[in-house]
């Protein structure tokens, strides 16, 4: 396997799992110490963390679409002291480097968050999503350039750790997107989230089948919307690229790592192959060492 | 409980039979370690997994084990959609993805209580598998089957002294099997009820244990992704408030700790 | 079937062509009659017609994904002077009303378009296809609520025809896209287009498979989107909204009408079945006499 | 040009099997009109089209046939991709969808040339059916066929007169088939060129007949979305400037109409 810088963090190759697609701690409870033995990524990226406790939106949650799902999970967590008390310690443990993944929905919030991940030594990186509203536009924070630099201009004095702006796919143009949070000294950029979908009650009645109403779509189906949305944010910026959308084998890693991405994350595959992250791994390796 | 190996691998159908409205499939497991009466698996074909309706299947399904072991487990399914239907294709020899033995299953009566089993369609299957290690253990379990009609039906013929309710009345009680639970209940409340079915029926008999304080061991359905508590989709609400994860949580839960069941 | 008025005009059901997804022209010599007897769409949307000829992007053309397809054809078209020429005499004898789909890089280039179809007795409405990119910002006109808004104020008084402005969903908020349509006298607006995206050359170069580099994703993969954004502008404007993305049968179509559609348009599946639109009206004509 | 009904149509296969390294299939097309040499349909399976690799095949695939009357139609195919191995391993009496014939297919030569058809691998098979309509026209066609390996030139052993080709030199010259057109046309230029076959090589025999003057009809490959003109994705460019849709405009076109043949 192909080591890889991060921002510093050393990572035994390119694979890491998308926020929110893998429990390590659930896991390790069904699948044992195997888990351990042959974790799937080369880093571990927490589900997203709020400040309060959130018990997510009522079900149904899930809705199989062609090629892909949509969730409609609504940031489930333990709330900040909760995930410091109860998660970290267990995830401290892990073989890898722990990123944490956080959101709020105004910068003081995003602040707190991301000031407590900086008193963690177990935290090694923080992934900002920035795809959830902003409370006075009604965007999304990271579908506009504008409200993202103003969000990062607040929290990037908050840690030196390396922080990652995970960039949401829902907008004209991502890569101007991607440009605003460089220049507000970005560590990294990871992208894509999901594609903001919906589905109908199948009794016919035009409900919504989701709790959430609305949803995200993932997998295969979103792939190559992911391939052009990180080239171009690839060729924006010089800082690094964390790629993922629909990844399922090593061919597609290797061709976000082609568009200019130093890591690759796999989320909904694992849903399908709960080792689905060291097989695409390997298989990766395999393919760069033709 | 017993832990899953991780990550996905390849069963092969070893046989596949028709039994009134249901397949029976038998899969040869040479990984697998033997599965708890409750526990269920994540399923998939390995070719073919999609392009039916709408272009599904894409994810796993879930199916409760209906008994298992030395390598060899058997699941009893219903064709209702394009991921079951696939499945149900399956020719002798085939590979499926196999993930499991997952969940928590079913736990003993306590204090002497005796176990009454009540089941609905496809929540029979792991009531089989309960009721047979119960008479292993020198237990006596009640079974009561619900189903649609005389062809869902069909499946519980071979067991002798089950109590069958059909909504059509084909076959036995003309009605629920709830109906049958009540009736046992009045006759003898000192039990611990085990039950597995439609959302409906679920939620009818975890009212019906609460209201008349008896145990109740309810093995939920809900839409999964992963099956090992990675999507957090499969949620059930609890009456302590928040949500549990049916696949890691149960999906075998104390019918008290469930707010209520969800159906959709 | 059930009779659709659609600004004014009277149609025999919903179901309308996606503007480059049929040639009636080009099909009409392959299939002979048989097409105009059972003409599959209740009115005919042409591809879009630019001022100028243009000869499309260099193949290739087209990349299948899951569930989907990626197009670069880069709008060939005889150009105004051409399409008024040799292919509107045809149109205007086919048994459905004809709609016209034009599209300018300018508000100006826009304006003469329109003129020119305001003048054709035979076009029945004009559709204004905004996914092209605006020069000034480089933006999509269609991604941008103010740079859309600019060019209506141009072409509206152009013309007392039906105005549809088909919207793009490469945006922050579609339906704010939409409502500034609706504010500057757009008569309906139809959506979504396709999805950016992209796709990279089978021999593992990382070089683009289409010769037009990046393309528009379509198909089954899409309908979910389409649904969410369809549902979310029905619901902000009052002017009627041509849905479509993915359809492939009628609950899909019924889906988009539940949503608040008026219309719902079939582009990709008429490419697995050239008389697609037929059979998925009688399909929603089932559903709907349940 | 014969006509295709409008829409796709439910064709069986009647019989499917495996020639070397290429799938032969006979399908049985009721309502099909015969096709004319040069022709092709798009096809797809109708259950199980997708799911292949990348979740793929989705759209429906192009094939030249190689014969076809009174109801059935031949195709020689070679499992490349999803879409061609999902074909390939359709089992007798399987449906799948149809829609053609489509385009135009070959032309008699002009001025009592005489017809030389070379063809490269799956390039063969119209040539096939156009030569049986030459001979019925009383004309003396020159086979000649180009293949990678023996396994593929398998197919053309049960044709007497054909001149083989192959690139490893296991049957007939060692070289491509290409050359033998040279040799061909040296002997006696007074001829017409009809090919088919993979992009380099139609590129090559497009330059080849360019430069000696000698008419030819390349019946081209293209990606193809939907085969009736409606997507405007298999494109080709024309010596005048511009694009012809292979679909529509072809597959058969003189050379002279053609700038080049794309090779991607
Ligand atoms: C723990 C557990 C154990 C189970 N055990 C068994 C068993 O032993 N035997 C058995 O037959 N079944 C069992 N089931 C149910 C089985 O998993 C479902 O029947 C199966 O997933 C249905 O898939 P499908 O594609 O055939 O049908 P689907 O089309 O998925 O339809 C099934 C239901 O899903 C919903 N639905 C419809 N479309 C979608 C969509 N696009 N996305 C998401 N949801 C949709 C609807 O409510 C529908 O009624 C079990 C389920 C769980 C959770
Ligand atoms: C008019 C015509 C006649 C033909 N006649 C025959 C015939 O008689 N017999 C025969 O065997 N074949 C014939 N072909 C070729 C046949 O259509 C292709 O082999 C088939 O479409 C391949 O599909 P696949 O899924 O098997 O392979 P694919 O995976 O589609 O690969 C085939 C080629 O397509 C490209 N490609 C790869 N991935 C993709 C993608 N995701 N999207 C788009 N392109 C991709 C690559 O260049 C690859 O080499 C004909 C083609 C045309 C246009
Ligand atoms: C069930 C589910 C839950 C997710 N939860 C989060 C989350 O909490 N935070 C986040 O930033 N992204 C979340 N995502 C997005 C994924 O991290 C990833 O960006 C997206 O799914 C695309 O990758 P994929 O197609 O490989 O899944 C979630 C995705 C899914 C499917
Ligand atoms: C090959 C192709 C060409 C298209 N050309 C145009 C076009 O010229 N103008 C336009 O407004 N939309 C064009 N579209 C978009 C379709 O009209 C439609 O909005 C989109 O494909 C989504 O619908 P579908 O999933 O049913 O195809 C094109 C789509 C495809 C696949
Ligand atoms: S099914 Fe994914 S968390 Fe339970
Ligand atoms: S294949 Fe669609 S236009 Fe030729």
């Amino acid at each position: 396997m192909s080591a890889v810088d991060f921002c510093g963090i050393e990572l035994a190759h390119p694979i890491v799992n998308g926020s929110g697609t893998f429990d390590a701690i659930a896991a390790h409870a069904v699948f044992g110490d195997a888990l351990l033995e042959d974790f799937p990524f080369s880093a571990f990226v927490s589900k997203t963390i709020t400040l309060a406790v959130r018990d997510g939106n009522p079900p149904p949650r899930l809705w199989e679409t062609p090629s892909g799902m949509i969730n409609s999970i609504g940031l489930p967590n333990k709330g900040l002291a909760g995930y410091l008390e109860h998660d970290l310690p267990k995830l401290a443990a892990l073989p890898v480097p722990l990123i944490t993944n956080v959101m709020g929905s105004t910068a003081g919030e995003l602040c707190e968050l991301v000031a407590a991940c900086d008193g963690q030594e177990a935290i090694r990186a923080i992934e900002l999503n920035v795809s959830c509203p902003n409370v006075k536009t009604g965007l999304d924070i990271g579908a506009d350039p504008a409200s993202l630099a103003e969000v990062m201009r607040a929290v990037r004095p908050q840690t030196a750790k390396p922080l990652i702006v995970k960039l949401t796919p829902n907008t004209a143009d991502v890569a101007l997107v991607a440009a605003a949070a460089e220049a507000e000294g970005a560590d990294a950029v990871s992208l894509i989230n999901t594609l903001r979908a919906t589905a109908q009650h199948p009794d016919g009645s035009g409900r919504p089948w989701l709790g959430g109403v609305t949803g995200g779509m993932s997998g295969p189906a979103i792939r190559a919307v992911a391939l052009a949305q990180v080239t171009a944010v690839a060729a924006r910026v010089s800082i690094p690229v964390v790629g993922m959308g629909g990844v399922q084998r090593g061919e597609h890693a290797a061709q976000l790592l082609r568009a200019g991405a130093t890591l690759v994350a796999v989320g909904t595959e694992s849903f399908r192959d709960s080792a689905a992250g060291s097989r695409i791994a390997r298989e990766l390796d395999r393919l760069e060492a033709r | 409980m017993t832990q899953a190996p991780f990550g996905r691998r390849r069963g092969v159908l070893a046989s596949i039979r028709k039994v009134g409205a249901y397949h029976l499939l038998e899969v040869v497991d040479r990984g697998g370690p033997d599965p708890e009466p409750g526990q269920f698996y994540m399923l998939a074909a390995v070719s073919g997994w999609g392009a039916g309706t709408d272009e599904r299947p894409f994810l796993p399904r879930a199916f409760s084990c209906m008994g298992g072991s030395a390598g060899r487990v058997w699941f009893m399914l219903e064709d209702i959609g394009p991921g079951t239907h696939r499945l149900a294709r399956l020719q002798k020899g085939e590979p499926l993805w196999l993930t499991g033995p997952l969940g928590h299953g079913f736990r003993m009566p306590e204090d002497g209580r005796r176990p009454i089993l009540t089941g609905g369609g496809v929540g029979v299957p792991p009531l089989v598998m309960w009721s047979q290690a119960l008479v292993e253990r020198g237990a006596r379990p009640t079974l009561q089957f619900g189903f649609r009609d005389a062809a869902h039906a069909a499946v519980a013929a071979s067991f002798d002294t089950v109590q069958i309710a059909t909504d059509d009345g084909s076959v036995g009680h003309h009605g629920l099997v709830t109906e049958l639970l009540a009736a046992e209940l009045h006759r003898d409340p000192h039990a611990t009820v085990y039950s597995c079915g439609p959302p409906g029926m679920l939620e009818a008999i975890r009212r019906m244990c609460l209201e008349r304080e008896v145990p109740a061991q309810l093995a939920l359905e809900s839409g999964m992704a992963c099956g090992f508590g990675a999507c957090f989709g499969c949620v059930v609400p609890l009456s302590g408030g928040g949500y549990a994860r049916v696949c890691v949580d149960g999906p075998v839960l104390d019918a008290t700790a469930i707010d209520h069941v969800p159906a959709h």
